[in-house]
């Protein structure tokens, strides 16, 4: 994990800042042509092409590595110890292409669907991507945290002017609730950052300011320090998750937002990632002390909003709970702290970023036609759209997690990975797939199948071949996952296994250090800091 | 190098130049009155930036030194020179000037008499900045408040308060002391000279007994240095108290603050700029200049009060922002809860948050700048501040709405902007040594996001009242350039703020390191 | 024998009345009169000091102050009469034009 | 003798300045001043102060008083209904406790000055009236002078005030009041005299 | 008993402003009586070249450094004399200048006022020369004779004109008459009347130099108008002709300041401890009683009254320190006293010219109507509430510092709270000219003699405020003679 490739060796080009920064680019260009035709043609260019650069991350990708791959290190503001470091390795690099597919497939749906104000909406995709994928990419705190606090600026206007009903409230609960997360998270940042600085100057280490990842890393905390760093960064992660307390903007944001906002906040797990990126590695012996508390919190989550998604009577609402519900799930999994736990976590994000997004995707395809989510307003669609019935029990069936889809290799792990820890958080687990089956399959069931009895369904169209793009690609990925997942989990492996390895050393090692300080120079750490100076 | 001997100069003297041939220009020629104003900041500004980049950190302390005798009877020299704190300052004056020139490029009512007036206020708070004699410290310092009485009273707008008051025997009466929201603008502008002269003559008090106790007989910042030990433990620490209560009601403080959003509120654009953007950092500044510098050790005792008092400054400016209705309320409130920020940067005492609390001085005066300048952008399209009563005007005036995301990014501080860097050091300063304090000003940033989204939402979406339908977008040079000058300062430091910290901590080390040693010194004293 | 004392206590007595004139008399010319009532008080203590100090100073302040009290009883029995043309009235309390 | 005169002055001075200060008639006020200031004058000539006795009877008493009274009968005084002051009643009281207590202090104060060389002896051998010229001559010439200014001053003034004017200055009056008023030709904003009284408002405060 | 007169002709050179000016008198007295037909403007030409002349000849002695005293040390000749006449005369001159209008409404005597101007003034002259009691006695006299005439001027056509007269001959005779009793007693305790005779002779604090000094206190207190002796103040100020209202608002306090300096710093300089209180007191009441009554005034020379009554107060914290600085700061204090309230008078006479109103209300949209009027007045006003960077803020400073450096803090903290209050009433009036809106479109016409007044006062104002430093060394350079006070 603190290993480094550098992207001048690995592929000779700094291919991260440009996947990144690409639709950045895509979005200063679509806001200097006032054509919206050419806005549509620039914008899929861009998507398009932004696809195709993040391809190389996942074949180049050394297998089995925990190292940073296609590192770009760049000293930016010295004197404070911030720096422009960005790679990615096993954790993120599934995320990046993940984002890069999306973003496409968002352009191509939207593409149909948004009529109003064009270029401010590709302009507020295009921003948004390239936040998202610094947030996977930066290696740097601060970094980390201008992507992730600049993110809100254009999601607050993807829900705010294309969203529907209760946007208003729902764009600034939104809004505020992630900001208020994230300042909580920079307190975190900032702990760590006094940590290792003071660790730093005591050990004559340089760069004795740093807010590099890889420098946190090695800087060795008490367990009372990691508990503070855990306990702030969990704030900020867990209101972007959300994780279930922290949840109730969630369903406002889904219901009142776009679809595209949809797939993103469902598809794309930010939160989960940073608790993976973040919070295990820095705070590894407070992750642990955590334990029976997250796990708890996720088990709440995967029966609270699989309970509540079984009464929703809108698609959109059940869809939101569901997505709470398998939040819940990956923070099962991941804070089991066991290998299978986090591997399962990581390859479910992946996996809900397909199937959740792919559901959403169709609740954009239903409402289109129907301009409504009500699930009684449905019924019988099998009849007059086969092809989207098919896809969508696909999709539905990867999400309740059948074997050879991928959401079961996800759920698969993530329970083995539970029952490791303790076999009361494995059982409780189960308990949730069985409602998820439910809820899903009685919603298939009421709205698809049955017969038609609302004249407004009998002569709706099947799947467009726009529509058939974005669900084919989203199809086949769910099968090679679920039948040939591998080359996924080889891009995973070293980075799990080096997290692995890092919660449970770490035990021995800061015992180690603190025993091997404690007569010497390291004040125990519960006596405060001295000033930085 | 003649030039950087007089540089300082240049930046004090080139507005108030400007000032005093405007006295003599006819003030019909509306064109050439704006004229020798935008040159004259210009030419003040242009010389700031060159000072920002001609500042050699490496050295440290006190540069561009200049100085000549004044009253020997009284001990008086004007002595110009900065440091390392006062650099950002003089910057963000010279740029919030020139910016606010055009600001109020479309007043036309007696348009020569409000410049006057303008360039005399900033180039009065550059004065305050550049002055190494505590003298012409408050000499200037006193005289960069009254400008402001003629530019709120005359230029400046009744609140909404006000107009809505019917009893007309309450409007006027002298309760306006104690009436918080509904002041006219004369009356706005009589509270805010009164309030900020009663802190100025408090200030004065402490500092008449710094210069009678030391003895020294003279008024020279440096020469006064370094003999906080002859006073008495109690002498000291009412100086202290009175400089730092003195100079923190224009901060302002929190139980002395509420002049700020009636003054803001009643302020054309320009004026609220320059009163938001560096008026209210002389307080902030002058603390540091004078209570810090000379009193280290005193310092270092009362921070914790600091630290307590900002903590209501941030929370309850940032509540009572939330509840505005008056455009102008929500950003003179916001702005009286940033500065808890540089207090509590202030307070911590170390390096980096002291760096932090200056350059959030810095980001603060663009960012709270360009909301004022579109709040007033606003108003002069509407003429009124009504945030219910506004609302879609973003189809109107793109421009002005993305200015104002970026402003309202920069006002929560988020990263990439100048305001995210000084917020950061300010936190990772203050963990250490007020971690409540620390996490309470943080929920404060989420509250300032609050209330400037509820504006932001309120001013540029929604409905449009179609009795809006005249208003226009920013015309192309005249009123983009200022916004453009800010953001981009905001966003060109966000990013590179590498030179600024150089400088701002060459100007922090020797102020701290004079109150950790005091510190041990005394301790020394007392073991010995 | 009489002493210093003795007119001392007299010109004392002299001053008070004639302060207690100028404080309670309504009439402006009594008012005058009660302040010539107090400046002879004043000479006569010069010229009591005078007598008893062996200096002749005492004696020329006072023919000095008589001096004045002509030129001010000229001039002001002057203001009297402008204002009696002006306004019938020499009491204090007529003359109300500026709060008295 | 002297000691029988004392008495006879001080009673009767004392006696005629509480009448000046009773009398409710301006003409009979006169009277007891005047036989007030001569028995003033008395007591100059008991501490050898023959001069200023002289200067007391003339000028004083001749010159001073007698204007006082003509310009009470020219005016036409009539005695009035209520003399006093109530207002002042305790001011007064307050006034004489004040009056009192700096009598004791006057009273009790040793006046042990220093003594100059003009003994009585000495003044009578020269001449009272010499010594005191030679005296205001060469030491006190500068207040002499200054008082010949005074005088000149005290003229001028009287005629300036007093004087009422001819037809020739009325004339001039009607001509450039209005002019006077306004040195650019507007119209004319003096307003009356007699109705200038706007300030009484202005008055607020006082006392 | 020899007649001997110990003056040489050489001597009387000392005197020379005063002959001057007794001169010009008497020539302007002449030539109105002697020629009807001139034109009252000569007159004052002729007036304003004089004074320029004695004020030439008095900078030229306090350039050459002309010292000396005459008839037995009454009349005395030094740097602090020189330093008061300058202020009289050069008031003298302004106000002369600013009556040029205003005298037209006088039909009567136009040129004899020019006369009684230049005789108060002659008196102020001598005041600021005298050294004993009864040359201060005489010229207080003098000069106030001059101004009950110069108050009551308007006679019939004002009636509150003539009222002021009376009140203020009354009150000031009355007053008058204490302080001979005063001096009596001084004169009966020392022996002596003049002051460094008394001085040298180290009296002893008996009750009667006690009641004395108070006596002569209050002929004085009532010169300068500061409380409790400040009531004659506001109406006289109100009734009198205005040029004269801005007259008797400085020369005759600063000939008194003069005299009182005389007094305390060098006769009673012993006695600092005692009399320090009754300053403190004075100043204290003053500052807070002008300040406070002046905020309810709808009159302008009622408020200037009232705040030249503050303004005393603040002067008398300079005395209170009692010190060599507190000398300088007081002559100093003085200095930015007289031009910014000149200037403000001047502004007010131009207004009454044209409006004839004194109504603060009446002030409304100044600034519409002649920027320059309003500019000015503002400026006088900061300048007297003390603000910098006009002369006002370094005379405060300076007095402040004085008090501050003889451990007065309560009386600073005082004058501190005082400049906020008076800063309202000040602004007041900025706000009526500035904010306010005009009734009357009627631009303000200004003379060229006004002009020149106006422009003056306003470039001293701003002058002595942005570099003090020549007037702070010739204050100094006047106080030479208090060098014995102990302090800085």
């Amino acid at each position: 994990m603190m290993q480094e490739m550098f992207a001048a060796q690995q592929i000779g080009f700094s291919l991260l800042t440009l996947v990144t920064f690409l639709p950045l680019a895509g979005a200063v260009l679509i806001w200097a042509i006032r054509d919206t035709g050419w806005a549509w043609r620039i914008g899929l260019g861009v998507a398009a092409a932004d696809f195709l650069l993040s391809l190389p991350l996942f074949f180049m990708f050394t297998l089995d590595s925990a190292a940073m791959q296609f590192v770009e290190h760049y000293s930016w503001i010295p004197s404070l110890g911030i720096s422009y470091h960005v790679g990615v390795d096993g954790i993120s690099m599934l995320f990046v292409v993940l984002t890069t597919m999306l973003g496409l497939l968002i352009v191509v749906y939207s593409q149909g669907v948004i009529t109003g104000r064009v270029r401010g909406y590709l302009m507020a995709l295009f921003a948004l991507q390239t936040t998202m994928l610094g947030v996977f990419v930066s290696l740097d705190l601060v970094l980390f945290f201008l992507f992730w606090e600049l993110m809100l600026i254009p999601s607050y206007f993807m829900i705010r002017l294309w969203g529907g009903e209760g946007r208003e409230y729902a764009s600034i609960k939104y809004v505020l609730y992630t900001l208020l997360g994230s300042v909580l998270m920079l307190v975190g940042i900032v702990i760590l950052y006094l940590q290792h600085y003071r660790f730093a100057s005591i050990h004559h280490l340089s760069p004795a300011l740093s807010f590099d990842l890889m420098d946190l890393l090695r800087t060795p905390m008490a367990l009372d320090v990691q508990m503070l760093v855990f306990v702030f960064l969990f704030f900020g992660f867990a209101f972007k998750t959300p994780i279930v307390p922290f949840h109730t903007w969630m369903p406002d944001v889904l219901l009142a937002g776009p679809i595209a906002m949809s797939v993103i906040l469902a598809g794309i797990k930010l939160g989960t990632f940073g608790f993976v990126r973040f919070s295990l590695p820095l705070a590894p012996d407070a992750s642990r002390a955590a334990l029976p508390v997250m796990m708890v919190l996720g088990l709440i989550g995967i029966l609270y909003g699989a309970y509540i998604a079984l009464m929703q009577a809108d698609f959109r609402k059940l869809l939101a709970y569901s997505s709470i519900s398998h939040l819940g799930y990956v923070a099962l999994g991941i804070f089991a702290l066991t290998y299978q736990g986090i591997q399962g976590g990581l390859i479910q994000m992946i996996n809900l970023g397909i199937t959740t997004a792919g559901l959403f995707f169709f609740a954009g395809f239903l409402w289109n036609r129907r301009q409504t989510l009500t699930i009684a307003e449905f019924g019988g669609l099998a009849k007059g759209m086969p092809l989207l019935a098919t896809f969508f029990l696909i999709i539905i069936f990867s999400s309740i997690g059948l074997p050879g889809t991928n959401g079961f290799i996800g759920e698969f792990l993530i329970l083995f990975g539970a029952f490791k820890a303790h076999w009361v958080y494995g059982a409780s687990g189960v308990l949730g797939v069985i409602l998820g089956a439910a809820y899903l399959l009685w919603f298939y069931e009421r709205a698809i199948f049955g017969k038609v009895t609302k004249p407004a369904n009998e002569n709706l169209r099947d799947l467009s071949p726009r529509e058939l793009a974005i669900a084919l690609p989203l199809v086949a990925l769910i099968f090679w996952i679920g039948v040939y997942p591998s080359p996924f989990l080889h891009r995973i492996n070293g980075s799990v296994d080096a997290l692995y390895m890092r919660l449970n050393r770490t035990a021995t090692m800061a015992a180690g250090l603190q025993t091997e300080a404690a007569g010497a120079v390291v004040p125990p750490a519960t006596t405060g800091y001295e000033e930085p100076r | 190098m003649t030039l950087d001997q007089h540089l300082l100069s240049i930046i004090l003297f080139a507005p108030f130049a400007g000032a005093i041939i405007l006295i003599f220009v006819s003030g019909e020629r509306l064109t050439l009155v704006r004229t020798i104003a935008a040159v004259s900041s210009f030419i003040s500004f242009a010389a700031s930036v060159y000072l920002l980049y001609a500042f050699d950190y490496g050295r440290g302390g006190f540069q561009f030194l200049e100085q000549y005798e004044w009253s020997k009877d009284l001990g008086i020299s004007f002595f110009l020179g900065v440091d390392g704190v006062s650099v950002p300052l003089v910057l963000a004056s010279s740029l919030l000037l020139f910016a606010g020139i055009f600001v109020s490029w479309h007043i036309e009512d007696r348009a020569r008499e409000f410049y006057i007036f303008l360039l005399i206020l900033a180039s009065a708070t550059i004065g305050v900045y550049v002055s190494l004699d505590l003298f012409f410290l408050y000499f200037f310092y006193e005289m960069s408040v009254l400008p402001m009485y003629p530019l709120l009273g005359v230029w400046g707008s009744h609140t909404k308060g006000y107009l809505e008051m019917k009893d007309t025997a309450k409007r006027d009466s002298l309760a306006f002391i104690f009436n918080f929201a509904s002041n006219s603008k004369e009356y706005a502008a009589m509270k805010l000279t009164l309030f900020l002269s009663a802190g100025a003559v408090v200030a004065l008090l402490g500092i008449l007994l710094t210069y009678v106790g030391t003895g020294l007989h003279t008024f020279n910042l440096i020469e006064l240095q370094g003999h906080e030990q002859q006073f008495t433990p109690f002498l000291r620490s009412a100086i202290w108290l009175l400089l730092f209560f003195g100079f923190a009601s224009i901060a302002p403080l929190w139980p002395m603050h509420s002049w700020s959003p009636v003054g803001h509120a009643a302020a054309p654009a320009a004026v609220s700029m320059l009163h938001a953007g560096v008026l209210m950092k002389l307080g902030h500044f002058s603390i540091i200049r004078v209570g810090y510098w000379l009193f280290p050790q005193t310092t270092k005792e009362w921070a914790g009060l600091i630290a307590i008092l900002c903590v209501f400054s941030i929370i309850y400016g940032g509540l009572v922002a939330f509840f505005q209705r008056d455009t102008k309320y929500v950003i003179g409130y916001s702005s009286s809860s940033h500065m808890g920020y540089i207090f509590l940067g202030m307070a911590a005492l170390n390096m980096i948050s002291m760096t932090g609390a200056v350059l959030y001085m810095f980001a603060h005066a663009l960012a709270t700048g360009m909301l004022f300048a579109m709040a007033g952008f606003v108003y002069d399209q509407t003429h009124t501040r009504d945030i219910p009563s506004l609302g879609g005007l973003g189809r109107k005036m793109p421009f002005i709405m993305g200015a104002f995301v970026i402003g309202l990014m920069a006002s929560v501080g988020l990263p990439g902007t100048v305001n995210f860097i000084g917020e950061l050091m300010v936190l990772a300063g203050s963990w250490e040594p007020y971690p409540v304090q620390t996490v309470i000003a943080v929920v404060g940033i989420a509250i300032t996001l609050a209330y400037l989204m509820r504006m932001f939402m309120g001013l540029f979406l929604g409905e449009m009242d179609p009795k809006w339908a005249h208003v226009h977008d920013a015309s192309p040079i005249i009123d983009r350039l200022p916004l453009l000058i800010m953001i981009f300062g905001s966003l060109y430091f966000g990013l590179f703020p590498t030179q600024f910290i150089h400088v701002i901590s060459s100007g922090v080390q020797p102020i701290l390191e004079q109150i950790h040693s005091a510190g041990a010194v005394a301790a020394a004293r007392g073991g010995g | 024998m009489i002493t210093l004392t003795h007119y001392l206590v007299v010109s004392t007595i002299l001053f008070a009345l004639g302060l207690l004139g100028v404080l309670i008399r309504r009439n402006f010319i009594i008012v005058l009169m009660s302040v010539e009532m107090m400046l002879n008080a004043a000479n006569l203590n010069l010229v009591a000091f005078s007598y008893y100090l062996h200096s002749l100073t005492g004696q020329i302040v006072a023919l000095f102050v008589i001096a004045i009290a002509a030129g001010e009883a000229a001039v002001g029995l002057a203001i009297i009469v402008v204002i009696f043309r002006g306004k019938i009235a020499t009491n204090v309390d007529q003359i109300n034009l500026l709060k008295w | 003798m002297s000691v029988v005169f004392f008495y006879y002055f001080a009673a009767v001075t004392i006696i005629s300045g509480v009448l000046t200060i009773t009398f409710r008639s301006p003409v009979h006020c006169g009277v007891a001043l005047v036989t007030l200031l001569l028995h003033i004058a008395g007591f100059f000539i008991l501490l050898n102060a023959e001069f200023i006795a002289a200067v007391q009877v003339i000028v004083y008493a001749g010159a001073i008083l007698v204007l006082y009274l003509f310009v009470i009968m020219l005016l036409n005084l009539k005695t009035e209904e209520r003399v006093f002051h109530r207002r002042y009643a305790v001011v007064s009281l307050l006034m004489l406790g004040i009056v009192g207590q700096v009598a004791v202090l006057v009273l009790r104060s040793p006046y042990a000055g220093v003594p100059g060389t003009a003994t009585p002896e000495l003044v009578l051998a020269v001449g009272q009236t010499r010594a005191i010229g030679i005296t205001m001559f060469s030491d006190y010439l500068l207040p002499f002078e200054l008082i010949g200014l005074y005088l000149l001053a005290a003229i001028i003034g009287a005629i300036v005030l007093a004087k009422t004017p001819g037809m020739q200055e009325r004339k001039a009056q009607l001509e450039t009041v209005p002019a006077g008023a306004s040195p650019d030709g507007n119209a004319a904003a003096v307003e009356p005299a007699g109705v200038t009284a706007r300030g009484d408002e202005g008055g607020r405060g006082h006392r | 008993m020899e007649f001997t007169l110990s003056v040489s002709a050489a001597d009387l050179l000392l005197m020379l402003p005063e002959f001057l000016l007794t001169g010009l008198a008497c020539l302007v007295l002449v030539l109105d009586f002697s020629f009807p037909k001139i034109s009252k403007a000569t007159l004052a030409w002729i007036t304003a070249a004089g004074l320029s002349g004695i004020l030439v000849s008095l900078v030229w002695m306090f350039a050459s450094g002309l010292q000396g005293a005459l008839f037995k040390g009454m009349f005395v000749l030094d740097a602090f004399a020189v330093f008061f006449k300058i202020i009289v005369v050069f008031s003298t001159l302004i106000v002369l200048l600013a009556s040029l209008d205003y005298i037209k409404r006088i039909y009567l005597f136009r040129g004899e006022y020019y006369v009684m101007i230049m005789l108060a003034a002659l008196g102020m002259l001598f005041m600021a020369s005298a050294n004993d009691l009864l040359s201060m006695f005489i010229t207080i006299e003098f000069s106030t004779f001059g101004f009950y005439v110069l108050v009551a001027y308007l006679r019939e056509d004002d009636l509150r004109s003539s009222e002021a007269g009376l009140k203020f001959f009354v009150l000031s005779v009355f007053t008058a008459a204490i302080m001979v009793f005063g001096i009596s007693l001084i004169y009966g305790e020392t022996g002596t009347i003049i002051f460094p005779e008394l001085a040298a002779s180290h009296p002893v604090l008996t009750g009667g130099l006690v009641i004395g000094f108070l006596c002569v206190l209050v002929g004085l207190g009532f010169k300068i108008g500061a409380v409790p002796f400040h009531n004659w103040i506001p109406d006289i100020y109100q009734g009198a002709p205005t040029p004269i209202t801005a007259y008797l608002s400085i020369a005759p306090k600063a000939a008194a300041i003069a005299i009182v300096l005389r007094i305390f710093f060098s006769t009673f300089a012993e006695f600092k401890p005692e009399w320090v209180w009754l300053l403190i007191g004075m100043a204290a009441l003053s500052m807070t009683y002008g300040n406070i009554v002046a905020i309810a005034q709808k009159d302008i020379k009622r408020l200037l009254a009232y705040s030249g009554i503050a303004q005393m107060g603040n002067l008398l914290i300079g005395l209170a320190a009692g010190t060599k600085m507190g000398g300088d700061s007081v002559l100093f204090y003085l200095v930015t006293y007289l031009v910014a309230n000149l200037g403000a008078f001047a502004v007010v006479i131009i207004f009454s010219n044209l409006t004839g109103s004194d109504q603060i209300d009446d002030y409304s949209g100044l600034s519409r109507r002649s920027p320059l009027l309003a500019a000015a007045m503002m400026v006088f006003l900061l300048s007297l509430a003390g603000v910098p960077p006009l002369a006002g803020f370094i005379g405060k400073i300076y007095v402040f510092t004085a008090a501050m450096h003889e451990g007065l803090i309560a009386l600073v903290i005082i004058g501190l709270i005082n400049i906020v209050i008076s800063m309202y009433y000040y602004l007041v009036v900025v706000k009526k000219m500035y904010i306010g809106q005009p009734t009357d479109h009627r631009p303000i016409p200004l003379s060229v003699p006004m002009k020149a007044v106006v422009y003056a006062t306003v470039i001293g104002t701003v002058a002595l405020g942005v570099y003090p430093k020549p007037f702070i060394e010739w204050a100094v350079a006047s106080t030479s003679l208090f060098s014995h006070l102990i302090g800085p």
